[in-house]
């Protein structure tokens, strides 16, 4: 359903993409993980659109949105939580999620919406009226999920979801991140903590330095010496 | 005290002058952090496009504002377009000279294409041009208009910007532009509705002072455009009912100062105060003086 | 703009050619006297070319623009001077502007002239005379005297207001020389007032004098401000003549006061109303140019140029310092502003000062004095 | 240890000083640089003590200024009374000394309690104090008011132009490659950071600020004595925007950019002269098109990095408009 | 063992919120104590408090150091900093546009001073404390293994080398006390593994006492002595990592049944 053929990237003179495809079929969670500085982050940048890349292609359902702008793949069903979170901080928790639903054409459904946001993360609902910029740091990662599936996204990218949270909180994100991928969310998920990444994931990709080193189903990933001793700590 | 209530009326005209212009500098400051040196300009554009309307097309009033405010916005929408826009990842400051630099280009042109001399605006209508005793104070019907536009203005505005999407849009664009593209804002298009917006207010400034003074000329953006940043600024940058208690003050602080101290040191007591105020509320009269969460 | 000068010899005499520097402010805060200023110097070097030009050469306008900024009158008067090779520089409009170059003339020896800087100290400083140094209007005591005895003596005033522009020594100097002389005529002063250039609102300080009370006001300062303040003071109810000085002459002073240009008065070089036909060609001629009638600076500007070119036809050779005695010789000039001789102990014109006087909107009074 | 990278110093930045000095110098003895050229250099000189004494505040401290004309005012005033009461160079050194120290006054006493300030309510309350600096001047009857003061006598000359500008801008290098004016960078680069590894902040913002109004006031002396009149509108609000155009032009944080763009608009404002009616015009279209190609600046903040301070240990030594 | 960090009853309201409230915490001279607790409990909170960044609605902080106590509620951070406490933040705050070595020379120069007339005129003292500066600053970079990139500016080093520049400037200060936030977030295991060796190591060779927020919980289990649970900004347990971890209140606030 999602696919990136033969990406590059360049920052000035920095190649950081050097020339990697991949794809997500529809209904998958597929995890790209890698250490610092690998480009994990400037792939998820250029498959939302706000990078935008030397050569190479992006396609969404069969059409190729290379050139589509950031905020029209929204409209198309693709949803990005950023690295970073990147709240809204002079906004309320509640005007943060308004916003999440931007596009949304069905105005009537959002109360629901809302309600299993609240459901999913209480705390957002008790802090409704608070500025986002004084959450605390996993907080504010709750809110930018929860923003992100205000719009109700047919692909949702993920980056390092877990960073900074609470061991509690890091087992609930990844619940929910399969929650979403039950009902029907797509999800390609950057991370950090490849442990719990290769858990969740059916597909894995692994990048090193601008390039896809192996990729494969995520059991299968997870045995691999190589992969344990440089991603998992083992 | 007939004479305090008459310097008062005095300030809050004057005030509401600042203030007019100050509510689309702060506009346009709160979405994208610029400082919009050329807005002094763009008002003074539209007091010319006005002056225009009326004296040469004999248009009335209104349509001579509604016009003026219409070409303001086009002006507005270029001006982003070609020097602004690239300059939104830059620092500030390099947007700011920028700015300064638009200023300065479009003060010289209209000095090389209307000359340097003031011009008077024609005769107003009646209704316009009457003015009220009440009890000795005199208050003119100008000065009841532009009071009120300003009021009027300001509420609109804060209407637009915290109750609209378009102003959510605003809003979120302000904070952080990326994020809100991936909201499925186009920032572009935000981006150039707030200079829209704000350019039109600068223009209907424009047209209402010159029918106020009836005088106008090539530099008359230079001083109210200095007052009104002035004034947003000491209201709080960006915040909309700022602009308008800061042009409030500055108008009133100016007048009880030359009606009561001095005339001679009316500007350098206005700044002095200022400088004082800010001292005590370094984020201007509404802004909150928050530490960065760290 | 500036031809190039082949073997051109001393004193800016090219083949066919005599150039006149223009040093003015065509740009920034006073460029509305700088340009003013220009036109009138253009029109005349247009009629004295067209005319045949002087001695048979055509005079060549070098102009450049100083922004209003002092030390830019001084670079390009340095320049107009030792690279131009000018033989006269006319301009700048303001005295701090002509102050600016008055030793940058002084070292070259090229005189320097302007239509409308005023200051009394700008051609005597300290006592001497500044030998390159001219002008073509009043000095500052000259007309903030004659002010004041009009008040106290046709308008039987006692008492007086000042409302001065307190950026500008045009305004402060006449000011100062009303203040003086009024005092010295057994009148007071109640009260002063000040603005700064650009100003448009006047009522506060307009609002303090009414409560107060005087027989005249003495608002010394150029038409821009004095129109919307003559406006605003007979809204607010102030009935007391306004008096001024030539800044006041142009047709905008009238269209900016409206109805309320009623017991107006100020001193000038000349009334528009006037009907020696040198004045009614003069006005012809350059609402023919541009589209409107001449305003003070420009009648200045105009009257410069032709002094400037009468003394060249008079110098006995194209010197700065044979111009220079050709300017200080000049006797009755006559020129459109009024016909002077140049007094050579002070350097400025001698001449004759008219009222003109103002009744709902219209010239109703013209005094010679 | 100095001694080496001393003499190093001395070789590589001393004599192309010396020899831009020296022709400068024959060019005038032989008339080949006239009365106008000088006037320029001089401009250009007073532009660049200005800009680089501002750029020391805002583009190395972070403190956006919009004042610096009224530093120059002080100096102005300072070195124009002083002069023409005693008129010899004894006077007009004094002058220029008080100058600078008056003006450092003020920057230290305004300083401390508005340096909390952050943005652009600083640059209002600069611009603020400015404006009263303005005003008072302009209402004072010992500097004669808006008439101006007149006859100063003109002391400056090509070398004291030399001396006053060279040195200023070693002298402003020097400190900001201490460490007085590596805390003034931590400021400008986080300010809570800078605070948390100790660096006091108010003092680094105050004390720059401080020495850029000295610098500041001094290149007013500089004006006042080679312009010889002076009247408190020179130093409004568009001056300290002047000052600031070439700053930023030149690059923040960068004083050899500083330099240059001093030189670059004085070339640029001398050719545009033949223009008259259009030079503004042409001007400010040139500002806004260079701005739009170069918005970091002609040189970025490149040559702040304190390697080119490191390297003057080093084998190699550094030039003085080095880029990194 | 004499204590060298005593808080006592700290409180911090924002607004409505009890942040941090009424705790009581001490850290003994060269303890590695862990301070943990869920996302919003007020860990930072607490870090803002110590070191200045925040004046305390209530309570005392007490710093001993060479046996002379100190108050710190409220102080200025730099002189928190200058009297011997250094810090990391949870997100970076480097000095991005300058080198890796001026960010450390940064630090390290407040402890060598010099007057301002060296500086102008470079007299003999500048550039005798400069070479000063320079030599140890190099020399932690090398301890820190960042001694190749000491020329490149902050914001191209790689997320790691960020995250030990920071712990380098930190220890530029020359701290007794070192508060660290969440060093190893944003690490995958392996180097999460090695960032444990070195923050031990750091620990002997130069005396520190630590006092370390972090969410990993292999991290903490395994170098902290003591450790402190906040919950809502009130402490619900603190004891031993074996103690804390087999707390019920902990598990059900924080940990979760895995850990
Ligand atoms: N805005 C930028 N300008 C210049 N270089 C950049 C920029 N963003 C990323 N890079 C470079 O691109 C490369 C890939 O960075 P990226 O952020 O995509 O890595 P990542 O895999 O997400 O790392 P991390 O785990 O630290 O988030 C790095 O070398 C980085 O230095
Ligand atoms: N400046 C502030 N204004 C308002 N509320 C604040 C501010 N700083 C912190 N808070 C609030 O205080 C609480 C504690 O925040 P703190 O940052 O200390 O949490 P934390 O324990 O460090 O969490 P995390 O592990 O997510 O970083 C949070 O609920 C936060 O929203
Ligand atoms: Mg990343
Ligand atoms: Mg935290």
């Amino acid at each position: 359903m999602f696919e990136i053929k033969d990406l590059n990237v360049h920052f000035g003179g920095i190649h950081a993409i050097k020339g990697i495809s991949l794809r997500v079929e529809a209904g998958e969670i597929v995890t790209l993980i890698g250490a610092n500085g690998a480009g994990k982050t400037t792939t998820l940048r250029t498959a939302s659109g706000l990078k935008a890349p030397t050569t190479g292609s992006v396609w969404l359902e069969g059409n190729d949105i290379t050139k589509v702008s950031a905020q029209q793949r929204v409209n198309l069903g693709m949803s990005h939580v950023p690295e970073g979170r990147r709240v809204f901080a002079q906004m309320s928790v509640l005007e943060n999620l308004e916003l999440g639903a931007f596009l949304r054409k069905d105005r009537g459904n959002l109360a629901a919406d809302f309600d299993t946001v609240y459901s999913r993360f209480p705390v957002l609902a008790d802090r409704r009226k608070q500025l986002a910029g004084t959450l605390s740091g996993g907080e504010q990662q709750m809110l930018a999920m929860g923003r992100a599936l205000m719009a109700r996204p047919k692909l949702l990218l993920l980056d390092e979801p877990s960073m900074g949270l609470a061991p509690l909180l890091v087992q609930e994100i990844f619940d929910i991140v399969r929650n979403i991928n039950a009902a029907g969310t797509t999800i390609l998920l950057v991370e950090q903590n490849a442990n719990m990444a290769l858990q969740v994931a059916d597909r894995a990709y692994v990048m090193e330095t601008g390039v896809i080193v192996t990729s494969g189903p995520a059991e299968e990933l997870s045995q691999t010496e190589d992969i344990k001793r440089a991603y998992l700590g083992g | 005290m007939e004479q305090l209530a008459q310097q008062l009326i005095n300030g809050l005209s004057l005030g509401s002058i600042y203030a007019l212009i100050a509510l689309g500098y702060t506009m346009v400051y709160g979405i994208i952090q610029l400082i919009n040196f050329a807005h002094g300009e763009i008002y003074m554009v539209g007091a010319y496009v006005g002056y225009a309307c009326m004296t040469f097309l004999g248009l009335g009033f209104f349509e001579s504002l509604l016009i003026a405010m219409v070409a303001c916005s086009v002006l507005g929408v270029v001006i982003e377009r070609v020097a602004y826009k690239p300059l939104r990842n830059s620092t500030r400051i390099a947007a700011l000279i920028t700015a300064i630099g638009v200023s300065l280009l479009i003060q010289y042109t209209m000095m090389a294409l209307v000359g340097a001399d003031v011009r008077t605006y024609p005769a107003l209508p009646d209704y316009l041009s009457a003015s009220f005793n009440i009890g000795g104070v005199i208050i003119s019907a100008q000065s009841i208009l532009i009071i009120g536009t300003s009021v009027l203005l300001m509420v609109a505005l804060q209407f637009i910007v915290h109750r609209t999407r378009l102003g959510k849009a605003m809003r979120a664009v302000s904070m952080d532009a990326d994020a809100a593209r991936l909201m499925g804002v186009n920032v572009d298009t935000t981006i150039s509705f707030t200079f829209m917006l704000g350019s039109a207010l600068a223009g209907a400034a424009g047209v209402l002072v010159g029918v106020y003074y009836n005088s106008i000329n090539p530099l008359m953006g230079v001083l109210p455009g200095l007052k009104a940043f002035v004034a947003a600024v000491f209201g709080g940058i960006g915040i909309i009912p700022g602009a308008l208690i800061g042009g409030f003050f500055i108008g009133t602080a100016e007048t009880l100062v030359s009606g009561y101290l001095s005339s001679l040191f009316k500007d350098a007591v206005v700044f002095a105060i200022l400088i004082l105020v800010l001292i005590f509320r370094p984020a201007g009269l509404l802004g909150k003086n928050v530490r960065e969460k760290v | 703009s500036a031809k190039p000068v082949a073997n051109a010899p001393e004193g800016g005499e090219s083949a066919d050619t005599i150039k006149i520097g223009l040093n003015y402010e065509l740009s920034g805060d006073v460029a509305t006297y700088g340009q003013a200023s220009v036109a009138g110097i253009e029109l005349a070097a247009k009629e004295i070319n067209d005319a045949g030009g002087v001695n048979g050469k055509q005079i060549e306008l070098v102009k450049y623009d100083n922004k209003s900024d002092t030390a830019e009158a001084t670079t390009l008067a340095t320049k107009l001077m030792a690279q131009d090779k000018v033989v006269a520089v006319i301009g700048p409009a303001t005295s701090g502007g002509m102050k600016a170059q008055i030793q940058v003339a002084e070292k070259n020896q090229v005189p320097i002239v302007s239509g409308s800087s005023t200051a009394d100290d700008l051609t005597v400083t300290n006592g001497k005379v500044n030998e390159y140094v001219f002008r073509t209007c009043f000095n500052d005591s000259f007309q903030g005297t004659s002010a004041a005895n009009y008040s106290s003596e046709k308008l039987g005033a006692k008492t007086a207001v000042i409302i001065k522009d307190n950026s500008n020594d045009y305004s402060k100097g006449l000011a100062a020389s009303f203040d003086a002389q009024f005092k010295a005529n057994g009148g007071t002063i109640v009260g002063e007032e000040a603005y700064a250039k650009g100003e448009r609102n006047f009522n506060s300080i307009l609002t303090k004098i009414k409560g107060q009370s005087f027989d005249v006001i003495y608002l010394p300062g150029y038409y821009e401000e004095a129109g919307p303040a003559i406006k605003q003071a007979r809204e607010l109810g102030i009935t007391a003549p306004i008096l001024g000085a030539d800044g006041y002459d142009s047709p905008k002073l009238a269209e900016a006061a409206g109805a309320g240009l009623t017991d107006v008065y100020f001193t000038n070089h000349y009334s528009s109303a006037d009907t020696d036909p040198k004045v009614v060609e003069f006005i012809k001629t350059f609402k023919d140019a541009n589209g409107e009638e001449p305003s003070a600076f420009n009648a200045l500007g105009y009257d410069t140029m032709k002094f400037v070119a009468d003394a060249v036809s008079r110098a006995s050779e194209l010197t700065g310092p044979a111009v220079k005695d050709a300017m200080a010789a000049t006797k009755d000039f006559a020129g459109v502003t009024g016909t002077f001789s140049v007094d050579p102990e002070t350097h400025n014109p001698v001449k004759s000062i008219v009222f003109i006087g103002y009744k709902d909107g219209k010239i109703a009074v013209t005094e010679k004095a | 240890m100095t001694g080496k990278p001393m003499v190093r110093t001395l070789l590589t930045q001393g004599v192309p000083l010396l020899a831009l000095y020296v022709v400068v110098l024959a060019g005038l003895n032989l008339g080949l640089i006239d009365d106008y050229l000088m006037a320029t250099i001089a401009t250009l000189c007073i532009n660049i003590v200005l800009a680089v004494s501002l750029n020391l505040i805002t583009g190395f401290t972070g403190q956006f200024s919009l004042g610096h004309a009224g530093f120059m005012a002080i100096g102005a005033y300072a070195t124009g009374l002083i002069t023409i009461a005693m008129p010899t160079v004894l006077g007009f050194i004094v002058g220029l000394l008080v100058g600078g120290l008056l003006s450092a006054l003020v920057g230290f006493l305004i300083g401390l309690p508005t340096l909390r300030l952050r943005g652009d309510y600083l640059a209002i309350a600069t611009l603020g104090l400015a404006e009263i600096i303005r005003i008072v001047l302009n209402n004072l009857e010992f500097t004669n008011g808006a008439a101006g003061l007149a006859g100063i006598p003109q002391l400056m000359d090509w070398n004291w132009f030399f001396i006053l500008t060279v040195g200023s801008v070693i002298l402003i290098r020097n400190f900001l490659r201490s460490r007085h004016g590596r805390d003034a960078i931590a400021v400008r680069e986080d300010e809570i950071a800078a605070e948390s590894i100790g660096v006091d902040t108010t003092r680094a913002k105050v004390l720059s600020f401080t020495v850029g109004a000295f610098f500041g006031g001094l290149a007013g002396g500089m004006y006042a004595s080679y312009f010889y009149f002076i009247k408190p509108d020179t130093f409004g609000f568009l001056k300290s925007i002047d000052i600031l155009v070439i700053v930023v032009l030149g690059g923040l944080g960068s004083l050899s950019g500083s330099v240059i763009a001093a030189i670059l608009l004085a070339i640029i404002s001398t050719v545009l002269q033949q223009f008259t009616e259009l030079r503004m015009i042409l001007y400010a279209l040139l500002l806004v098109i260079i701005m739009v190609f170069r918005p970091q600046g002609l040189m970025g903040s490149r040559e702040i990095s304190l390697k080119v301070f490191g390297s003057l240990f080093k084998r190699k030594p550094a030039e003085p408009g080095e880029a990194r | 063992m004499s204590d060298i960090l005593r808080i006592e009853k700290l409180t911090r309201n924002f607004g409505g919120l009890a942040a941090v409230s009424n705790v009581d915490l001490r850290l003994g001279e060269g303890e590695l104590v862990g301070l943990i607790g869920p996302n919003g409990a007020g860990k930072t909170t607490v870090f803002n408090l110590l070191t200045g960044v925040y004046p305390p609605s209530s309570g005392t902080i007490a710093f001993t150091r060479d046996a002379q106590e100190l108050s710190l509620g409220g102080r200025k951070p730099n002189v928190v900093c200058r009297a011997g406490v250094g810090r990391t933040f949870q997100n970076i705050r480097l000095f991005k546009d300058l080198t890796v070595l001026e960010n450390v020379e940064i630090a390290l120069q407040q402890n060598h001073r010099y007057s301002l007339a060296a500086s102008f005129f470079r007299l003999p003292p500048f550039a005798r404390t400069e070479a000063a500066v320079r030599e140890e600053s190099m020399e932690l970079l090398a301890l820190m293994g960042l001694a190749e990139k000491a020329e490149e500016q902050a914001r191209n080093l790689p997320y790691g080398d960020q995250r030990h520049l920071e712990i380098a400037r930190a220890l530029a200060t020359r701290p007794t006390l070192l508060l660290l936030d969440e060093p190893a977030a944003g690490m995958n295991p392996a180097e999460t593994a090695e960032l444990t060796g070195l923050i031990s190591r750091l620990r002997t060779e130069f005396g520190l006492t630590i006092l370390l927020i972090e969410h990993d919980m292999s991290l903490v289990m395994k170098i902290c002595e003591r450790i402190y649970v906040l919950d809502h900004g009130v402490v619900i347990a603190s004891g031993t990592p074996a103690e804390v971890r087999a707390n019920p209140r902990v598990i059900e606030a924080y940990l979760g049944e895995e850990a």
